[in-house]
């Protein structure tokens, strides 16, 4: 029953306070506009509540208990070991709880009215938003979607948050599962299961393709894949789950493999194969903004929907699903939503994988760049020729660099291998400046660090490798 | 002397146009850009090669 | 007594086969040259035998150590941790094997001829070379010296090797010192001090000038400075050693602290108070080669030395004593020697200390860039407002960006915390291409990675800061 039903005005309304939606809420407020921002949930989104934060802490802690295995050479040894799971995921809390704190001051010290409840749009230039214990109406001249996506559900494995989860349940186990079976070897799976193991749980990656992060470049796979055989990782590709039965604590995984059927005993299954954008229930049809056949908003390069007044950004808008899109989307949107020129114009989006080494990714691989018509080569340089690598004694893994042959201009940059993540800033940079070999070979890297290994690749390309010797041909 | 600030300041390049205007023996010092804030690019190297001899482009 | 004595012909002779000398031979060797290389000593130099990979190994495990102390906090607690010496050592060594004897089979690899033994200059075309047990001579078009330097002695405290030790020593004594006096607040004396100081070792540093690291920007310098103190080591600034007494297995320090005497007693005192070049008794006075006031070879923008046919890289030529300028110099005087146009313009030579946390600077500081003109800005950006820093527990530190304020040109980028020295390749590239803040701004970054910083700082400069509320100004 709405009881006076209030309606407030703004310049921006912003739905879903995700790294896509704070992002472009506090743009919009810098730029003077007058914003309100709608978030049935904790700001922050699925990223910072749920997703690329809390996986990662749980990661970091993994690895540090992992290293501790690897310490005997170097003189080290470590008696007993323990992890408090409950402190582990005390730490994690108080990491997201840190960081999602922090984008409610920023939202509130760049003046964005920050409204907790769930939001409809009844028109283009009206919505209904739904408070625990009332109804308001938001009367706006823009409006950002930016309610992002939620995990993809399987018919054949139903989650009920218990046994059988999805991955916002898997960062908030109460204790380490002794038996973890993990559906779907896309990067949120592989990163979940390669932690559990790190921290003591049987782990079956179960894939239904014939290989493990499908959308990766393949060739970047092999350190990971020999990394997961010696942590004991079993990895089943190929493989369909038929069912899951529970019996008692316990839970049955019946799968199908080569036509031969199979059963494994779990004390949880997470189920981690892909996601779907929240772009249902929102009142988007009364509107006519366009869908495409996945239910991913349909967005201009300005990031404009195909109704005037709805952008749309981050998940729900399809493309790559990945925080740091979602939040250059948002500044974009909320720039031109200011009046002002803005378009999405990258020329690459960066990606990490935080498994064991990492994976990141920037630009095109080789064959993307043969089918867009580049004359492309590549060239790849190992860590283990990096003296910095064997110093801190992680050796495996390389980078490749695609290039234009004419050109010699940077198209897509590959790693895997250690601290990958954090020399992928360089990466996108040589990408998105379109950077030449040269360019890199002469850039000066101090040395012992890692990112050398960006200017000895450059070097293989260039002809005059100096820590690799030539290929005989 | 004057103090001249500019004189100490680096040329607004990237390293291979730098290389490429020392390979075509240009002082890119005296080569005036057309990228955005005066940034030199190859094709202003390759322009002032091509210019008719003596002075710098105004 | 010479019998026989034989002269080998060359294109180029490189003497000294540390990473200036070997990569220019290699460089030399890959343009055509023949070339020979005399080292008296192990190839890879200082950096790789006794300085920048030893000192990197033993500062990883040393970190290794140490950061068992901080996993209470997430939950994971150790139980006994012994540290055993001497297979520290041995992994230290098997790592400075592993990268040697990979130099040597580049050289081989690329044809270059290495003689082991001394050499001297006969005149601007001819070397003799002391070797175990004859004399060759060499003939040559063009030499380049990369002869290296050697610590500094004070006249004070005589360094014997055994209690009072070079950073040589250091790096390989046979236990822990208990009581550790390290002489000189520079970076190898820091880097040094608090390796040994995680290890278990009591640590003193003692500078004589008012600051610890003076060539660095000493804004940098603070969340080192605390971490000393919770360390645990002493810093004693404007502090000087008036002598060294050996007493036994130990030795007394007395020094002189506002005119106040004062003593200490150590198991080992390091010396590390600056390095001088091996310049002298290579015979370059009999060539006419010019050196400066200091002993460095005064080398023009092709690292050609007074006399044609002889240039000089490297440590022995000054500048900034760095192994990646001794190696960037080496691939422009091979190049130059080959008859090919090169020189040596980097905009700037990247340096990095690694302390905890570590510093990392290339280009200019702000001062710097008044002093040379510029009206220059700095912005900065504190690690503890990144996410990926957050989830790996390691806040302490900034970015901070100097740019030229009417360009918005980047002209220099120094960073103190996580993982600075592998970010610094991103900040090398920025500096070195001459990259405005809004490139840096709308170079999609991956997150969580630590290289958003230079995204964030980048917009904090261009009053558009999203992780960062504007200043009350
Ligand atoms: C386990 C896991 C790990 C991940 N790791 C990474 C990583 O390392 N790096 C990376 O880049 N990405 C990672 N991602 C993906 C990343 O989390 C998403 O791409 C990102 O959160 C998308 O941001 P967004 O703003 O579009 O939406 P979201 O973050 O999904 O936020 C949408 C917000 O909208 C709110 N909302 C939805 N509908 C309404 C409504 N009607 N009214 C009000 N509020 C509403 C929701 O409550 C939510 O808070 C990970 C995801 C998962 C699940
Ligand atoms: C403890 C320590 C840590 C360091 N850490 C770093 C760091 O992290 N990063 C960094 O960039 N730099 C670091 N440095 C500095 C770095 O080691 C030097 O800048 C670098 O080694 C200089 O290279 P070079 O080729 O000029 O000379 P050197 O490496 O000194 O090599 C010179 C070589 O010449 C040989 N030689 C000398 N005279 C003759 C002769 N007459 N005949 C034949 N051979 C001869 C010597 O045996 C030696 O092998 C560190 C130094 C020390 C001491």
């Amino acid at each position: 029953m709405v009881v006076g039903e209030l309606t407030i005005e703004c310049d921006l309304l912003v739905v879903g306070g995700g790294p896509g939606g704070y992002v472009a809420a506090i743009r919009g407020a810098q730029l003077g506009q007058d914003v309100v921002l709608v978030e049935e949930n904790v700001v922050g989104g699925v990223c910072l509540n749920v997703g690329c934060i809390p996986s990662k802490a749980l990661i970091t802690v993994a690895n540090k208990v992992d290293q501790m295995g690897h310490l005997k050479e170097m003189g080290v040894s470590v008696g007993s070991l323990d992890v408090d799971f409950s402190q582990l995921m005390r730490y994690k809390d108080q990491v997201v709880s840190r960081l999602t704190s922090g984008v409610a001051q920023l939202l509130k010290g760049n003046g964005v009215e920050v409204v907790q409840g769930n939001a409809t749009f009844v028109s283009a230039n009206l919505a209904r938003i739904q408070l625990a214990h009332e109804v308001q109406q938001v009367r706006f001249k823009n409006a950002i979607v930016a309610t992002g996506s939620r995990p993809l559900e399987l018919p054949s494995v139903p989650v009920d948050h218990e046994v059988v989860v999805d991955s916002t349940d898997a960062l908030s186990f109460s204790e380490i599962p002794k038996r973890l079976v993990v559906v779907g070897g896309g990067y949120i799976g592989l990163e979940i299961g390669t932690a559990y193991r790190k921290l003591g749980s049987e782990v079956t990656v179960v894939e239904a393709t014939s290989q493990l992060l499908g959308a990766m470049d393949q060739t970047l796979l092999a350190p990971v894949a020999k990394r997961l055989k010696a942590l004991g990782v079993t990895t089943l590709l190929s493989t369909k789950i038929v069912g899951v039965s529970r019996k008692g604590n316990e839970v049955l995984v019946s799968l199908e493999r080569d036509g031969v059927a199979e059963t494994l005993q779990a004390d949880k299954v997470v189920v981690a194969v892909g996601r779907t954008p929240n772009s249902q229930s929102l009142g988007l049809e009364h509107l006519g903004v366009a869908l495409d056949e996945k239910g991913f908003i349909v967005v201009d390069d300005q990031r404009r929907s195909s109704v005037k007044s709805i952008f749309a950004i981050g998940d729900v808008a399809g493309g790559a699903l990945l925080a740091h899109k979602a939040s250059f989307e948002g500044k974009v949107a909320a720039t031109v939503a200011a009046g002002k020129k803005d378009a999405y114009d990258p020329v690459a989006v960066p990606a990490v994988v935080f498994t064991d080494p990492e994976i990141a990714s920037v630009g095109l691989t080789l064959s993307e760049a043969g089918r867009l018509g580049y004359k492309a080569k590549a060239t790849r340089f190992p860590f283990a020729a990096i003296g910095r690598a064997v110093s801190i004694n992680e050796t495996e893994g390389f980078c490749q660099v695609v290039y234009d042959e004419a050109a010699e201009t940077i198209l897509g940059i590959h790693l895997v291998g250690p601290e990958a993540s954090d020399l992928l800033g360089e990466a996108s940079v040589l990408v998105e400046f379109g950077a030449t070999l040269e360019d890199v070979g002469r850039t000066i890297h101090a040395h012992p660090t890692l990112a050398e290994i960006f200017m000895e690749a450059a070097e293989v390309g260039l002809g005059l490798p100096v820590h690799q010797l030539p290929r005989k041909s | 002397d004057a103090p001249n600030p500019t004189l100490n300041r680096r040329v607004l390049a990237m390293p291979s146009v730098r290389k490429l205007a020392r390979d075509l023996g240009v002082d890119i010092s005296l080569v005036s850009g057309t990228g955005s804030g005066g940034r030199v690019l190859a094709h202003d190297v390759r322009a002032f090669v091509d210019q008719p001899k003596g002075k710098s482009p105004v």
